[in-house]
């Protein structure tokens, strides 16, 4: 069955060609059949290797010899095995919901944009697939760059706002600064290692220096960092909400943007042994979280709620690897990508319904106009709250308990951010969903549930958000219950064996998760009480508030130290040093010869005598540097030889 | 002081002398004079060498023949009574440095060389210069050159011709 | 014989264009002859081993009418001899005054080049070398922009005087070589003494470096391309700027082993302080051709880095590169002149919504500028994949601050898709039709290079195997 | 004689003839400074061919050495008369066109 | 011997034919005629048919490089007549009488040719010259003419004083006017002080001086772009080839093994006349506005190249030295012979030639890139066989890379003309233009060409 696995991304790529060369010629909805169908077929196979990896293990398929150098070979092969598998199986399956969602929700666009923008997305699981399927470095990065690039063409898919144009070049420019570091992470190891296959890297990963693997991780992690989102590499991720909502919940929600999660979890036994390493990830994850959460809390955007929602959970997942909970981490991402898909649809679905007004404080009260939206959208609030038994609790819970367990500071703070997670949560459904409403009379009007096409992926959703958790049940609860841990236990053998994992005490345990559970409930009270009676004409925020409100500055920061000084020094470039400098010279040089000969010229005086006396004179000066050798001219002919 | 050398410093100081009239004279036909009187000079000094033959074709050809040509022409031309422009001083001076240095290099050149210090020329001695030695030697080994100096000739005529003659 | 009748083919019949009228036929013939040279190429690719040619030429000076195509010969006539119907094709609406001129100095060019690349003899190899550059010369010179005349002069004495220094090295080589020959293994085999091999060196990077061209010799080059017609201007930047890493490859390595081994360093810098200087300059820029031309610049020099840093990855890098490069940047200026020939205009700032009017020009350009920045899966990015790695082995900083130019490069390129194809329309893109159907099959053939090339690269790695190992062969 | 004193003499003359050159407007007199070089020249031929023969002399009575040098005397004099007759004709010429004889005159040609 | 009897007998010829003939148009054809007879008679003695045997008492000594060189003279004075007669004829009223000078100055070119003492030197230098001061002034009524005769004349007859004074000072350090004679060939010993007596030094140089003067080298060139530019321009193109070569020959011919006796400080003298004569000919070159100004001081510039045999004086230089007057000559006469039919001489007068007249600008832009010397034309291998001889001694690579620079830059004035005809706009106002003249260029484009693809054509007759 590991033998079809080339199946999974041949079916999206066919869908992308099928769309993209045909998107004049088919009708809306064989491109909605073509696209979603594409995803359900790879999702089948998915499944059917999912449970052949189960009963058969681990395998590698090669296809082709990528490139093959003397001392170098990189296969174009596909790892299949417990990880990969597992993603998989979230990437065809949240894809497919996200497709079927998306027929209904484009539905409104010209039928070529209606087949571009599914070959896109096509194209997106494609490159997906090969980033988690990939044997090797090289073709997670092609897979690597491939998202970036669907994810620049989605976020700018209704290219005409030239501010969605911003926004796709910059999520694609950061992307790119983080595959800087990916790459030379990947040189390292072939100098270092001369393959980058991840079982024969694994192997010998042991002949590598404690320096030459903190290097590799860091430089990894760079890469990481741009992909997921992390400090410093974030900011492009809240203005990709600029693509259609389906895609943020596909692209910069579910998938792409765990794609680090899945690269450092893939080569965990690196970042084991670069314990260095593992602490910045941890650092810098948790100061992630609790960053964006805190912007989070002052946002209005529906979509930029949830895109900061989503860069502090990236974070969460990264201070699970950086306290080596691997399982946890990827565990995270499953239950993530549920409730955060879920949360994307269901924002979609609202926005589909206000009519593309996406101001929270322009809503309100929409529970009774569309129900099922209401009731998926708060279970996914108590899933990404952390409520039990939701299944971001468990997953959550999880990472938290590593971090306490490695650093007590980590949990706190981790905690802290949960908090903030569940205030700004409950903020947002409350002031769309409760109280009443604050659009225009227009607006009242047209709401009305979406179409089925968009409930059925929020219901199922729904139920995953639910129960997704419980297949990592704690040991605290039950014994053996957690069946991801020990699906995925080959895969982070090595790093286990190596590590050690301190236990809490089970009472201690109990302690904090009741403690944090209560903490969080009351939060989600008060947020709730909060805004149930907000109304438009609030006073303006003061202080910290405005921080927040303009996300502490940091884009100006950018602009400030690196943009606007790298434009002053092309600038610089390109009219002093290019114009008068470089070419100054070259031009300088013919202008030289030009004085000169006007000079020169002026030699030739017409006058007979002058010229008669320069030849005597010549004559003298011969006779002169025969019985004294001009040095200069001596030197010079000595010069070569 | 025997005689060769007396009449030795004597045709050369009057050859100096009048070979630098040439040049200071303002009238053109004035320095043509001095000019016949150095091509005299310069005559006794072949004939103090024993150069007889060469001796009377530089009175005949020179004195004679060039120098009225220049005499003529410069009474064509009637510049006997025309004052000369003069050349800007400096660039006389500039001049004179020139031509001083030339001198002064080949000059000191010449005292250097070492051979030139003992060997002295025949005078009033040696008859190479008698017309039938000439004669013997030109028709014999140096008739090619003798022959050919006819194509200059030649085309000397033709050039006079055509640029003298009045289109 | 191949080799032969590759360089044979486009010289009699571009002297044989010259006689025909002004007709489209003569359009017709040079496609007929770009397409026969195409055939030969091929034929020479999917033949095993080198092939050579030898004739006598001029037996007093040691120098023989002998041609070797080995790998990377036939790689980059295979370049060559793609790109001319590619060109023509392309711009095959365009209308030349004088078009018979026209073609037969665009073949002759070819001759030119072909000859470059096959030449095993060095006096040969120089002949080539200029005879590449003079038709260029007058092509630029009638055919091009308002300020040709000045541009091209700057451009072809610029490049004249590092031929003529170079022409100086080989006649100091030749005067070294044990048996006072020409022929290519007798340089190898010349043995200079240090000191002279700094000299050679010096007198043949100047004239490779101008032709390639590394920083800070390529001030022409922007204006050259700017200036030219475009369908030169492909042909400058897709094959010819090939011919210097060519040179260094063939030339320059093997013979003077030492100094390039002792100046790898300087000239690795200055090429990485070309690509990031260039590609800070394309972003800048507010003309299309010329930022291709700079975004070329920065290319070329991570190339010429790559040939210094000296390693086999690299070295199989440059190779690649070296045929993906020119068909993609040719493949870019084909866009640049649909849009320059349709609006009249290359400034970003009086472009943009093209995507609106034109798609499919759209789509292909977008592929195009994608392979530009060597994205996976476009051929680009082996080439520039493996280069790097070269550069890595040599100097991990040097890698990475190379580095920061594929992230300029990404920043340069999308600004320019952005400005031309994204937002609305304006008032010169309002009236903007699709591409013409010629164009589209063009393209398409190169987008389809592009991503074979990009996803299965091995044959071309194949191919020029053998040179790589042979110049390794030899340390 | 000692023969430096000709070639003193001779020098001297041939320098004299040069700043004549140098200094003079009137192409006539540059002419004539121009034969006076021709002849400072011919007396140090004249000089030399006799110091080459007391050289010869004293191994060989009947020695004829030197009488090339007077002959090539005599070839400068043939030579001398020809650019002279071309020469004044050039002259005549052009102060037939421009009535003078100035050097500093021609300067159409110049640059 | 054979040459300078026929051309001299030829030009006698010519001036009769003068008077004999009514219609002087026929009189190009004679001069081709005789031309034709003189080459044969010439290329019999060259392979060994001696017609007329005469005993020059070793005054003058034919060998195969000088008689070879002597037929590239003949032929391209050849070529320049058929290409150039019929403008001779048009110079003035005396048609007959410049051929026949034109056959002196042959004559000229053949004794230096074959000199084997300064007298015939001497000779040969003012037969070549003073037929040329003639045709300098040719032009009587323009005053750009007679000052430009006036000019050369007066300069030359100055160095012609100079050089007496050098052949004296040699006499009297050797006793001989052999340039081979024992004692001429006072070798020292390499490296130290030369050892010849300071006289013979300095006769010796001042020669060199003279010699330099006829070749227009730097800094005795200065007659050089006066008299090209006044001298009507049919004229200009002959002495900028036939005569500029020969002086070139009798310079390498004179010095070819005396350069022992002048010790090191020799090169370094070279070296210095070599860059002078470069740098004044190209960069002057560059601002001129009239083309055949910019012609005479690109013949400098070339000059300065030619000189580079004297610099290394091996075989190569030789060789290279008969390439160089061939394919300099005939580039030059090309040119000229394309100038002469315009109206207008500045650059100017060349726009848009090309549209006009596209044959003359073809082979005009031919000789133009020969004497700048891009491959494929016969100007490459003259630089090249320069370059390489110097190359070949082993020192002076310095000297070779300035040249190149300075060859860089002459690309520039000769691009411009080639600049003017293709790429300005305007209309180019020529004289009537025959298609024989075309074929005449055509020719001489062709024979560039073949030259520059195949020097071994030519050269490959040195051997044999």
């Amino acid at each position: 069955m590991s033998k079809l696995v080339y199946l999974i991304p041949l079916f999206p790529l066919l869908g992308f060609l099928i769309n993209g060369l045909g998107r004049k010629s088919l009708s809306k909805s064989l491109i909605g059949i073509i696209g979603s169908g594409t995803i359900l077929a790879s999702f089948v196979v998915s499944v059917l290797v999912f449970f052949d990896i189960k009963t058969n293990g681990a395998s590698v398929i090669t296809l082709f010899n990528f490139i093959q150098i003397k001392g170098l070979l990189i296969p174009f092969a596909f790892q299949v095995d417990q990880l990969s598998a597992l993603f998989l199986l979230i990437i065809t399956g949240i894809g497919f919901l996200i497709h079927l969602y998306s027929t209904a929700y484009m539905h409104e666009e010209e039928p070529h944009h209606f087949a571009r923008y599914f070959a896109y997305l096509n194209l997106f699981i494609f490159s997906m697939l090969l980033l988690v399927l990939g044997a090797n470095y090289v073709i997670m990065f092609i897979g690597w760059e491939g998202v970036g690039l669907c994810s620049y063409l989605l976020i700018g898919f209704w290219f005409k706002n030239n501010n969605y144009n911003y926004a796709a070049k910059k999520a694609f420019v950061m992307n790119r600064i983080g595959d800087l570091g990916f790459l030379l992470a990947v040189f390292w190891l072939i100098f270092k290692l001369g393959t980058t296959t991840y079982t024969d890297v694994f192997a010998q990963v042991g002949q590598l220096s404690t320096f030459d693997i903190t290097a590799i991780t860091a430089l990894l992690f760079i890469g990481a960092m741009g992909k997921s989102a992390q400090i410093p590499l974030y900011t492009w991720l809240p203005d990709a909400m600029a693509g259609p909502t389906p895609v943020s919940a596909l692209i910069h929600a579910a998938t792409m943007v765990t794609a680090g999660i899945y690269m450092i979890a893939r080569s965990n036994i690196l970042y084991t042994m670069a314990q260095g390493t593992q602490s910045l990830v941890a650092m810098v994850g948790l100061a992630t979280a609790i960053f964006a959460a805190s912007i989070a809390i002052k946002q209005n955007d529906i979509k930029k709620v949830l895109a900061y929602s989503t860069v502090s959970q990236l974070g969460y997942m990264f201070l699970g690897l950086g306290v080596g909970a691997y399982t946890g981490a990827v565990f995270h991402v499953m239950t993530h990508a549920f409730f955060k898909a879920l949360l994307f649809l269901g924002a979609g679905s609202v926005i589909h319904a206000m009519h593309h007004e996406q101001d929270i404080r322009k809503m309100g009260g929409l529970k009774k106009y569309m129900p099922i939206t209401n009731i998926t959208f708060l279970l996914a609030c108590l899933a990404i709250s952390g409520i039990p038994p939701f299944s971001g609790f468990f997953s959550k819970d999880e990472i938290l308990m590593a971090a306490l367990a490695k650093n007590p500071i980590y949990y706190y703070l981790g905690l802290g951010g949960a908090l903030m997670t569940a205030f700004y949560m409950f903020r947002l459904y409350t002031l769309t969903f409760l109280g009443g409403f604050r659009g225009t009379h227009e607006q009242e009007h047209h709401l009305k549930e979406s179409p089925i096409a968009m409930t059925i992926p929020l219901i199922v959703l729904a139920i995953l958000s639910v129960i997704g958790g419980w297949v990592g049940i704690p040991e605290l609860f039950a014994k053996d219950a957690h069946s991801l841990e020990h699906f995925l236990a080959p895969i982070f053998a090595a790093s286990t064996a190596i590590s050690e994992h301190p236990h809490l005490p089970a009472s201690q345990e109990w302690m904090y998760l009741l403690g944090s559970t209560g903490l969080i409930t009351v939060v989600i009270i008060y947020a709730i009480n909060n805004y149930k009676k907000y109304k438009t004409s609030t006073a303006e925020s003061t202080g910290l508030g405005i921080v927040l409100e303009n996300k502490w500055y940091v884009d100006e920061l950018y602009d400030t130290i690196i943009v606007n000084p790298l434009d002053a020094v092309a600038g610089f470039f390109k009219s002093f040093l290019e114009k008068f400098v470089i070419d100054g010279a070259v031009n300088g040089v013919g202008r030289l010869v030009g004085y000169g000969s006007r000079q020169l010229r002026l030699l030739q005086s017409g006058q007979v005598g002058n010229y008669l006396i320069i030849m005597v004179l010549a004559i003298v000066v011969f006779v002169l540097v025969w019985f004294n050798d001009i040095t200069i001219v001596y030197y010079l002919n000595r010069l070569f030889n | 002081m025997s005689t060769t050398e007396i009449l030795f410093f004597f045709l050369s100081a009057l050859a100096l002398f009048s070979a630098s009239m040439v040049l200071i004279s303002k009238n053109p036909v004035h320095s043509v004079l001095w000019l016949v009187v150095t091509f005299f000079a310069i005559s006794g000094h072949y004939i103090l060498l024993n150069a007889q033959f060469l001796a009377i074709v530089n009175i005949i050809v020179y004195a004679g023949a060039i120098m009225v040509l220049f005499l003529f022409v410069i009474m064509l031309m009637n510049l006997n009574q025309q004052n000369e422009p003069q050349k800007n001083f400096w660039m006389k001076l500039t001049g004179v440095i020139s031509g001083g240095c030339f001198m002064m290099v080949l000059v000191s050149l010449v005292r250097q060389t070492l051979d030139m210090q003992t060997k002295v020329a025949m005078t009033t001695s040696g008859d190479i210069g008698l017309i039938k030695n000439l004669g013997r030697v030109l028709f014999s080994d140096y008739v090619v050159p003798f022959e050919i100096t006819s194509v200059l000739f030649l085309s000397a005529m033709i050039g006079a011709i055509v640029m003298g003659k009045k289109d | 014989m191949i080799p032969l009748l590759l360089i044979l083919i486009p010289l009699l019949s571009g002297l044989a264009v010259f006689l025909l009228k002004d007709s489209p036929s003569s359009k017709v013939f040079a496609l007929v002859s770009s397409l026969a040279t195409l055939v030969l190429s091929l034929m020479a690719v999917f033949t095993k081993g080198a092939l050579t040619y030898d004739a006598a030429w001029l037996p007093g000076l040691g120098s023989r009418f002998s041609l070797l195509q080995d790998g990377m010969s036939k790689m980059l006539s295979l370049l060559t001899a793609i790109s001319f119907p590619v060109v023509f094709a392309a711009t095959y609406k365009n209308v030349y005054q004088r078009s018979s001129a026209f073609y037969g100095l665009m073949l002759l060019t070819q001759a030119g080049l072909l000859g470059v690349f096959l030449a095993s003899d060095a006096l040969l190899f120089y002949f080539f070398w200029e005879l590449a550059l003079i038709p260029v010369y007058f092509l630029c010179s009638i055919w091009g922009g308002e300020k040709r005349i000045a541009v091209t002069f700057k451009f072809f004495v610029y490049t004249f005087i590092g031929s003529l220094l170079m022409l100086v090295g080989l006649l100091y080589v030749y005067a070294q070589t044990a048996d006072h020959s020409f022929a290519m293994q007798s340089f190898y085999h010349a043995n200079l003494p240090g000191h002279a091999q700094n000299a050679v060196f010096a007198l043949f990077f100047i004239a490779f470096a101008i032709k390639m061209p590394i920083f800070p010799f390529h001030t022409w080059q922007p204006d050259a391309y700017e200036q030219s017609p475009t369908a030169v201007t492909m042909i400058l930047s897709g094959v010819m700027v090939k011919m210097g890493i060519f040179a260094v490859i063939r030339w320059l390595l093997p013979m003077v082993p030492q100094a390039v081994q002792a100046h790898s360093i300087f000239v690795v810098t200055l090429s990485v302080t070309g690509m990031i200087y260039a590609s800070l300059i394309a972003i800048r820029q507010d003309d299309i051709k010329r930022l291709i031309a700079y975004s070329s610049i920065a290319h070329i020099g991570l190339m010429c880095a790559a040939i210094f840093v000296q390693n086999q990855i690299g070295l199989e890098g440059v190779m690649i590169q070296m045929f993906n490069h020119g068909i993609n940047v040719i493949g870019l200026w084909i866009l640049a002149d649909v849009i320059e020939q349709q609006l009249g205009t290359r400034k970003f700032s009086e472009l943009g919504g093209l995507a609106q009017k034109a798609p499919v020009l759209a789509i292909l350009f977008v592929i195009m500028a994608l392979a530009n920045v060597a994205l996976p899966l476009t051929n680009a990015f082996v080439g520039e994949f493996l280069m790097f790695n070269g550069l890595f082995q040599f100097n991990g900083w040097v890698a990475a601050i190379a580095g920061i130019s594929i992230i300029l490069a990404a920043v340069y390129t999308l600004n320019m898709i952005q400005k031309i194809f994204y937002g609305n329309t304006v008032e010169k893109t309002f009236e903007a039709v699709e591409v013409s159907g010629n164009v589209q099959w063009v393209l398409s053939i190169l987008v389809l290079i592009v991503l074979v090339m990009g996803v299965y690269p091995q044959p071309m790695i194949e191919l020029t195997k053998d040179t790589v190992s042979a110049i390794f062969a030899n340390r | 004689m000692p023969i430096q004193y000709y070639i003193y003499l001779c020098l001297a003359l041939f320098s004299i003839g040069i700043i004549g050159a140098l200094t003079r407007r009137n192409v006539i007199i540059v002419f004539m400074c121009i034969e006076l070089m021709f002849n400072a020249v011919n007396l140090l031929l004249v000089a030399f061919s006799k110091m080459h023969l007391a050289a010869a002399t004293i191994a060989d009575k009947a020695s004829t050495v030197g009488t090339d040098g007077q002959l090539f005397v005599f070839f400068i004099m043939v030579v001398a008369a020809a650019e002279v007759s071309v020469g004044l004709a050039i002259i005549v010429m052009l102060f037939r066109n421009t009535h003078s004889v100035d050097i500093n005159f021609l300067n159409r040609l110049k640059n | 011997m054979n040459a300078i009897i026929v051309s001299a007998l030829l030009g006698v010829v010519m001036m009769f034919s003068g008077i004999l003939l009514k219609n002087k148009s026929s009189l190009k054809y004679i001069a081709i005629g005789g031309l034709l007879l003189l080459l044969i008679a010439n290329l019999f003695q060259t392979y060994g048919v001696y017609t007329i045997v005469v005993n020059s008492h070793d005054l003058l000594r034919f060998q195969k490089f000088g008689l070879f060189f002597n037929s590239i003279a003949i032929s391209a004075t050849l070529i320049y007549v058929i290409l150039s007669g019929k403008d001779i004829e048009n110079v003035g009223n005396y048609p007959a009488e410049y051929f026949a000078l034109i056959f002196f100055v042959l004559c000229g070119v053949s004794i230096l040719c074959g000199f084997n003492s300064l007298l015939m030197l001497f000779l040969g230098i003012e037969i070549l010259s003073i037929p040329l001061y003639i045709l300098t002034g040719a032009d009587k009524r323009n005053l750009k003419s007679n000052e430009a005769s006036l000019k050369y004349f007066l300069m030359g007859a100055f160095t012609a004083g100079i050089m007496l004074m050098g052949i004296a000072l040699i006499y009297g350090a050797t006793g001989s006017f052999g340039i081979t004679s024992p004692v001429f060939i006072n070798t020292p010993t390499p490296g130290s002080a030369p050892k010849a007596s300071f006289l013979e030094i300095a006769g010796v140089l001042l020669l060199f001086v003279a010699m330099c003067f006829k070749v227009s080298a730097a800094p005795f060139h200065f007659w050089t772009p006066d008299v090209y530019d006044g001298a009507p321009s049919v004229f200009t193109s002959f002495m900028a080839t036939v005569v500029k070569a020969a002086g070139f020959f009798a310079f390498i011919r004179l010095l070819e093994g005396q350069t022992a006796i002048l010790g090191p400080t020799w090169k370094i003298l070279l070296s210095f006349v070599i860059i002078s004569t470069l740098l004044i000919g190209n960069i002057t070159a560059v601002f001129q506005q009239s083309v055949k100004r910019m012609l005479a001081y690109s013949s400098i510039a070339q000059a300065g190249f030619m000189l580079f045999a004297l610099y290394s004086f091996n075989e190569v230089a030789k060789e290279g030295i008969l390439l160089y007057a061939a394919a300099y000559s005939l580039a030059t006469i090309g040119i000229f012979a394309v100038l002469i039919k315009l109206k207008d001489y500045t650059l100017d007068g060349f726009n848009g030639l090309a549209k006009t007249e596209p044959v003359l600008a073809l082979t005009a832009t031919i000789c133009l890139l020969s004497l700048s010397g891009i491959p494929l034309t016969a100007g490459f291998f003259a630089k090249y066989y320069m370059l390489a001889s110097v190359v070949k001694t082993g020192t002076g690579l310095w000297l070779v890379i300035v040249a190149v620079l300075f060859a860089a830059v002459s690309v520039y004035y000769y691009f411009r003309v080639i600049q003017a005809m293709y790429f300005r706009e305007g209309v180019s106002e020529t004289t009537e233009i025959t298609s024989g003249f075309k074929a005449g260029l055509i020719f001489v484009a062709a024979l560039i060409v073949l030259i520059g693809v195949l020097p071994s054509l030519l050269l490959n007759y040195f051997y044999f």
